[in-house]
């Protein structure tokens, strides 16, 4: 005979404001099979915990219900309240009278009504509750870093450093990611290639990590502590045992014009490349696309150069299985294109160039040597306007969010700026100046009063040119009057987007994204850095924009994650997985079929002779993740779904 | 009468040189238009065979009665194009070896009975691919047009009247090659998702979950129709949802033993447009 | 000289039964099926078939019927009885064979408990049964040693007369008399003879097959299975048996409230005998097949003395593979 | 004027993209009709036909089934197959002459509070204006009668 508990939560006034909490209790006390029906002001507090686990003992019941906020927020602390008072962690349902009632409905009575169906539907659920024992995985001790950005190196470094295996995968011909492309970095103006190259080549000796440059994820299958992972090696045509990188093949390489991708386009480079010249590892390349021989069959002239005999025109991609345990994702950002902005000219006045272009100007390694110069002629820019939000926070055309390091790096520009180009005029156009942060204030107001950055609050609607100068026009909104500036180069502050294969590449790792294709954390203020999917994680600007500190430490959090699944041994799971009826399997394998796991299994039964009688479905407790998917195809009703079972919820639509 | 003869012919050959333990057929029944299934298993049991145009039974559900193919021993059996539809169903979700199966394919128009070449299910897939492109039937059945013009209210009040005459016999179940389960779900109690009751409502989910359980496996080969003893139209179920699986889904139940079962498939782009 | 009631007077008489509080059923061919059932008018029958395809039973003892609703309260359970109908009623029109298999039931459902649910039915029914002239191939009565005017079960016996212009009466019991003493204002009496009865030719033996039934050694013969290899194992040949009369009981409802139902069962399912263990004394459809036959022929009569069946060959005409008692019986006969 | 219908719906929803949109819109203080009843499934992969006729055995004038959107399955395929199942269904029941106006099947993500809140709104309205269904019930209310004859 069934004892259930009904704990009826008031939240304070959250819920007892719109639904009435004693007339709730005092219904469920007269429910069939309730034992005790009582209401309280917070039962996820520790007395009103106590409570529920005094009752548990006194009563000795057989499941309780908690009346109170949504599953999702506390069902994990009365599971354990029930364990510490005896009772099985899944005896305990959760009926959400907060999110998805009291919260949401005006009338009261309307609300009170609702609220003893949902509360009673769980009761008849929780009689039906069976007994679970979570389930233990052995845990691969090692994990998979996607991205050799600075969070990527920040998170491998890590994970390294604590003595746990890391595979490093890493899309480009070298590490480095956005960071090796900045200049100097705020607010200490230090050089970021100074600060990066160094954890760079940290990264490729570090014995701990395994580096795979050129590299691209192809699949994902598996689950948390067991990934199976294949890698594509993307063919180098280059053999990365035996070239030194001495870049003779480079120097000979006639196809000298391709735009380079490091330099933004600003700079040239060869068919057979390293993106820059600190590049990790220093191996070049061959950019199919442009490569003379690879377009006419003729030409090789790199590898006739290469003394070790290196160039190898027939390799193929290849392909590495792993086994991992954790996976971080840090496959960081791209700029977003400007060329929707029409009025900015962006594309069609080479003077107009974007944050990250003027980053490679400003760069000692950059195509100008650190000069700031236009691209259009070469000349020294007078006067540089800059557009702050050049797509962010702008709902028509950009992007709605504020891509957060904007404000900060116009700041730098215009600070750099004003250091290389003595007597230099800037005009910054920005909506608001966000500058929160360690030493960022400080760092803006800097610009202004110590660089003579001119801000003017308002938007630019329009960049044409005039004898031979960028005439800019917007309106100054302090002052209420419209300003037009003749400028020798405009610097568009362009929004952070996520990768153009962002979406794509969450399906092939099974993780949630959001309309813009940044990847959904667990919980935004909770679980910051754990993806929605168990065992993977998070770090960088592949979940929102990001600066570099910011990176870092997401970086380290997700390392410090990924370290505290290696502490175990084994892996404690949701014991919610399909079970099949043996006696009544037909074995006709749609649930085979129908499984995105893998995890059902042909099975034999022999009798005792050893013969075969008939096969049935094996459902594979390591592999099923328990969407149920399989339990609705079964037709005669073989398979069920342990914690949402057949009856369960048979008996829930029944209680309503 | 030919193909009768020669297939008596056949069924001998078959059974005296071993290739087959049993031929499943038909033989004359109670009244003249009457035929029952046999089971051939000697040179005399194959002198009761009759083929005709009243040989309408689909038998191959017979095929999947406990042990008869456990001793991996060949069976044949007599089959129109949607018994041989069937077979590759059953093949397809690994109830039969087709190896084993060796088909006396036959089919009729009007009086006419004529064989049909081949024997082995693989034999007869372009007759299967051409029925699928060019349905037999080309008119729709009357009754069925008239059901599709109704308003919701007067299907449903059409199919309450039908259902309410339902007696849960499962005759309907029984007689079609699909239904296999060792345990129907009316027959799982725990919990009873059908009410086993026969009112109304009992029978319409009864009726309602048969007909999904078809969905996309139904050959249409009559055999719940004429099994019915209360006469409801189970055809004109079974054959909406196969026109709902052929034109949603691109998919013809029993065109080939490896085809997947179309509900435990899926297309990325398969249309959604009723979701909100 | 015998009374008759002609058929143009039926109006008048289902005029005046329904007057004097009595429902008035009989023989009706429905769009797509035939059976008994209540009408107004004597247009609503349909005399010229030879038996309709639904039993005579299920007016007795209907395919579902509601016992008793419960309502769960928390340290109680409420409940109401259903009862059977309450009122008179007539069924005009009945076949001997139907009306022999109410009689056969009889003793079934008040051998112990008296069930109430049929008693209530059979005391405020007046079977009138039609004499048959005519019969169809599956029809077999003469060999249950009944036959197409057989007054078993029947309150009164109705002969055609030629032309289908009436009926002679046979009152057999008071609760025909009083029934007929209703309506006798339209009979009239007549020495006109009856239209002779159908001959239905004898099937089978009945007496050796109940012999070799009752062997014990036969139990395990081989004919049951090659007899029932074509068998599906569905449930038509029970359901439309006009003496099958097996029910299971069913609980049907939500959390707060259900219906306890008395709903027909039938010994072809594997479900039947299916213990909860999964075992199945009855794992075969052979063994459930000789369990139909076993006890329509051999167990019933054992307790009751009568044999369960009446002969309407329903099971036969309905079968979904052209099986049925008397292809049995035959087989049986020439063993 | 007599009181308004007030509908009696039930929904069938998966716990990482509806449920937590619903508790979005919870969390938003949206506000919307009260005559939605939610039953919790970790995936519309899960959701089977015969809930929905249990859900109209208990006396529910509409069903509504709702998932991830296509590709955001957190099972990565069970919306898929759901929404084979759900279309294959919903033309029985269409066919069988219950209004697909009733039994209505949506994508809502976790981000969608607001489409969530709509959604209960417009699906709410329109079973009101479509009234109770009469016919189904009537079928209950004939299980619960005594036998006629």
């Amino acid at each position: 005979m069934a004892k259930i508990g009904v704990f009826i939560c008031h939240c304070g006034e959250n819920i007892a404001a719109k639904v009435d909490c004693t007339k709730l209790a005092a219904a469920l006390g007269e429910h069939p099979g309730v034992a005790v029906s009582v209401e309280y002001k917070y039962f996820c507090s520790d007395p009103g915990q106590e409570s529920v686990k005094k009752a548990i003992r006194d009563n000795n019941l057989s499941g309780i219900v908690i009346a109170a906020c949504s599953p999702r927020m506390h069902e994990a602390t009365f599971r354990k309240a029930c364990a510490e008072a005896g009772l099985n962690p899944y005896l305990c349902e959760i009926a959400n009278i907060r999110e998805q009632c009291s919260w949401v409905h005006t009338d009261g009575d309307m609300a009170t009504a609702k609220a003893m169906d949902i509360v009673r539907s769980m009761v008849e659920k929780v009689k039906r509750n069976n007994k679970l024992q979570s389930i233990e995985v052995p845990v691969t001790r090692r994990a998979l870093v996607i991205g050799g950005g600075i969070a990527g190196l920040q998170a491998a470094l890590d994970i390294a450093n604590a003595g746990q295996e890391v595979v490093l995968v890493e899309r480009e011909p070298s590490l480095g990611g956005h960071m090796a492309q900045l200049s100097e970095t705020f607010p200490t103006l230090d050089c970021s290639q100074c600060i990066m190259t160094p954890r760079m080549v940290e990264t490729a000796q570090h014995p701990k990590i395994r580096l795979l440059t050129y590299a691209e994820v192809e699949s994902v299958d598996g689950y948390i502590g067991n990934f199976k992972v294949k890698i594509r090696m993307k063919s180098r045509y280059v053999d990365m045992n035996t070239c030194t990188g001495c870049g003779d093949c480079m120097t000979k390489c006639p196809a000298k014009k391709i735009s380079s991708e490091f330099d933004c386009g600003l700079g040239k480079r060869t068919a057979i490349y390293t993106p820059f010249a600190q590049s990790v590892p220093n191996i070049p390349v061959i950019d199919k696309a442009s490569c003379i021989y690879f377009k006419n069959g003729k030409c090789k002239m790199c590898q006739k150069s290469c003394q070790l005999n290196s160039i190898n025109f027939e390799m193929q991609d290849e392909f590495i299985d792993l086994e991992i345990g954790a996976i971080v994702v840090a496959t960081g950002f791209q700029v977003q294109n400007t060329a929707v902005y029409g009025e900015y000219g962006y594309g069609k006045f080479p003077d107009v160039i974007t944050g990250l272009q003027f980053e490679r100007l400003a760069s000692a390694s950059g195509p100008t040597a650190g000069k700031i110069l236009r691209p259009s002629d070469g000349k020294e820019p007078e006067n540089v306007v800059f557009i702050q939000c050049a797509g962010s926070r702008d709902p028509s055309k950009g992007v709605r969010y504020c891509s957060k390091i904007c404000c900060m790096y116009t700041a730098k520009h215009a600070m750099l700026y004003a250091h290389k180009v003595h007597g230099g005029k800037t005009h910054i156009f920005y909506m608001d100046i966000r500058a929160a942060g360690k030493g960022y204030d400080e760092f803006t107001r800097r610009a202004i009063e110590e660089d003579e950055a001119s801000y003017v609050r308002g938007r630019v609607s329009k960049v044409w040119q005039e004898n031979g100068k960028l005439m800019v026009r917007g309106v100054d909104t302090l002052l209420g009057k419209p300003v037009t500036v003749a400028a020798d180069m405009v610097v568009l502050a362009t929004a952070m987007v996520s990768q153009p294969n962002a979406k794509e590449f969450a399906k092939t790792i099974g993780i949630a994204y959001d309309e813009y294709g940044f990847y959904n954390e667990a919980h935004l203020k909770l679980r910051p850095v754990e993806s929605s999917t168990a065992g993977v994680f998070l770090a960088g600007a592949c979940q929102s924009p990001k600066d570099i500190p910011d990176s870092v430490a997401q970086a380290s959090a997700s390392a410090s994650k990924v370290l505290a699944l290696f502490s175990k041994e084994k892996l404690e799971r949701e014991p919610v997985i399909a079970v099949n009826n043996e006696a009544t399997c037909a074995g006709c394998w749609g649930c085979v079929l129908a499984c995105p796991y893998n995890a059902i299994e042909k099975k034999d039964i022999r009798d005792r002779s050893g013969r075969l009688i008939k096969q049935v479905a094996y459902v594979n407790p390591g592999l099923c993740q328990g969407c149920g998917t399989c339990v609705t195809f079964c037709r005669s009703n073989s398979l069920d779904l342990a914690g949402f079972t057949e009856k369960q919820i048979f008996a829930e639509v029944m209680g309503l | 009468m030919i193909t009768q003869e020669k297939y008596r012919t056949t069924v001998k050959e078959l059974l005296a040189s071993g290739s087959v333990k049993m031929v499943i057929g038909y033989k004359p029944g109670s009244t003249p238009d009457r035929r029952r299934p046999l089971f051939i298993r000697t040179s005399e049991e194959a002198d009761q065979l009759v083929l005709d145009s009243t040989c309408m039974t689909n038998l191959s559900g017979y095929l999947v009665t406990e042990g008869l193919l456990s001793d991996e021993k060949r069976v044949g059996i007599f089959l129109r194009p949607e018994g041989i539809r069937s077979i590759n169903i059953l093949a397809a979700e690994y109830q039969l070896n087709i190896e084993q199966i060796v088909i006396l394919g036959f089919d009729s128009t009007g009086r006419d009975v004529r064989p049909l070449e081949g024997r082995n299910a693989g034999d007869f897939s372009g007759l299967l691919s051409e029925i699928k492109e060019k349905p037999v039937q080309t008119s729709k059945e009357p009754l069925l047009e008239r059901i599709e013009k109704m308003n919701a209210q007067e299907r449903f009040d059409f199919w309450q009247e039908e259902f309410s005459r339902c007696i849960k016999c499962y005759a309907c179940r029984q007689a079609c090659p699909m239904c296999y389960c060792r345990r129907c779900i009316v027959d799982s109690n725990q919990p009873q998702w059908i009410n086993t009751s026969s009112h109304t409502l009992g029978n319409f989910e009864w009726n309602i979950v048969r007909a999904f359980h078809l969905s996309g496996r139904c050959v249409q080969c009559g055999n719940c129709d004429r099994a019915c003893p209360v006469n409801i139209p189970l055809r004109l179920i079974n054959q909406r949802m196969a026109t709902e699986v052929l034109d949603g889904f691109d998919h013809f139940a029993g065109l080939s033993p490896t085809q997947e079962p179309v509900l435990a498939s899926f297309k990325k782009d398969d249309t959604e447009t009723f979701i909100l | 000289m015998t009374r008759i009631l002609f058929s143009d007077k039926l109006d008048n008489c289902i005029a005046k039964w329904r007057s004097a509080g009595l429902t008035v059923i009989g023989p009706v061919q429905g769009e797509s099926l035939s059976g008994y059932a209540a009408v107004e008018k004597a247009a609503g029958f349909e005399f010229g078939m030879v038996l309709p395809e639904r039993p005579l039973k299920e007016l007795f003892f209907p395919q579902t019927e509601p016992m008793l609703r419960y309502t769960i309260k928390k340290n109680e359970i409420d409940t109401t009885d259903f009862t059977a109908p309450q009122g008179k009623r007539i069924i005009f029109g009945a076949r001997a064979c139907d009306a022999s298999g109410l009689a056969i039931d009889d003793p079934l459902f008040g051998w112990d408990y008296k069930d109430e649910y049929w008693f209530q039915r059979r005391n405020e029914s007046v079977i009138v049964t039609i004499a048959c002239t005519k019969a169809d191939d599956f029809c077999m009565c003469t060999s249950l040693k009944l036959a197409p005017d057989s007054t078993k079960g029947s309150d009164v016996l109705l002969r055609p007369i030629d032309k289908n212009r009436g009926w002679l009466i046979e009152e057999l019991t008071d609760r025909g008399r009083e029934a007929f003493a209703i309506i006798s204002d339209y009979l009239q009496e007549s020495s006109e003879p009856a239209v002779p009865t159908v001959v239905v030719p004898e099937k089978f033996n009945l007496d050796a097959c109940v012999t070799w039934l009752q062997n014990p050694e036969n139990f395990d013969s081989k004919f049951w299975k090659e007899i029932s290899m074509r068998c599906i194992g569905c449930a038509s040949c029970t359901y439309l048996c006009p003496t099958c009369h097996c029910f299971d009981i069913q609980d049907e409802g939500d959390t707060y409230s259900g219906i306890r139902r008395k709903n027909w069962d039938s010994c072809s399912f594997a479900l039947f005998t299916m213990h909860t263990s999964g075992h199945n004394p009855r794992s075969t459809q052979s063994a459930r097949w000789r369990q139909r036959i076993m006890h329509k022929f051999n167990y019933f009569p054992g307790k009751f003395s009568v044999n369960s069946c009446s002969g309407c060959g329903r099971c036969s005409r309905q079968c979904p593979v052209d099986m049925g008692i008397t292809e049995t019986l035959q087989e049986i006969s020439k063993l | 004027m007599s009181e308004p219908f007030e509908p009696k719906i039930v929904a069938f929803v998966c716990t990482y993209c509806t449920y937590a949109g619903a508790d979005l819109a919870g969390t938003s203080r949206l506000k919307y009709a009260p005559n939605v009843r939610i039953v919790r499934l970790p995936c519309t992969g899960r959701i089977s036909p015969m809930f929905i006729l249990k859900a109209l055995q208990k006396g529910a004038d509409g069903v509504l089934i709702s998932g991830c959107h296509p590709g955001d399955c957190h099972f990565t395929h069970g919306n898929y197959h759901a929404r084979r199942r759900w279309m294959v269904f919903r033309a029985l029941l269409d066919f069988t002459g219950i209004s697909p106006e009733r039994v209505k099947f949506s994508w809502i993500s976790a981000a969608e509070g607001g489409k969530f809140a709509d959604l209960i709104n417009s699906v709410t309205e329109e079973i009101r204006n479509l009234g109770p269904f009469d016919q189904y019930q009537q079928l209950i209310k004939e299980t619960e009668s005594p036998a006629t004859l």
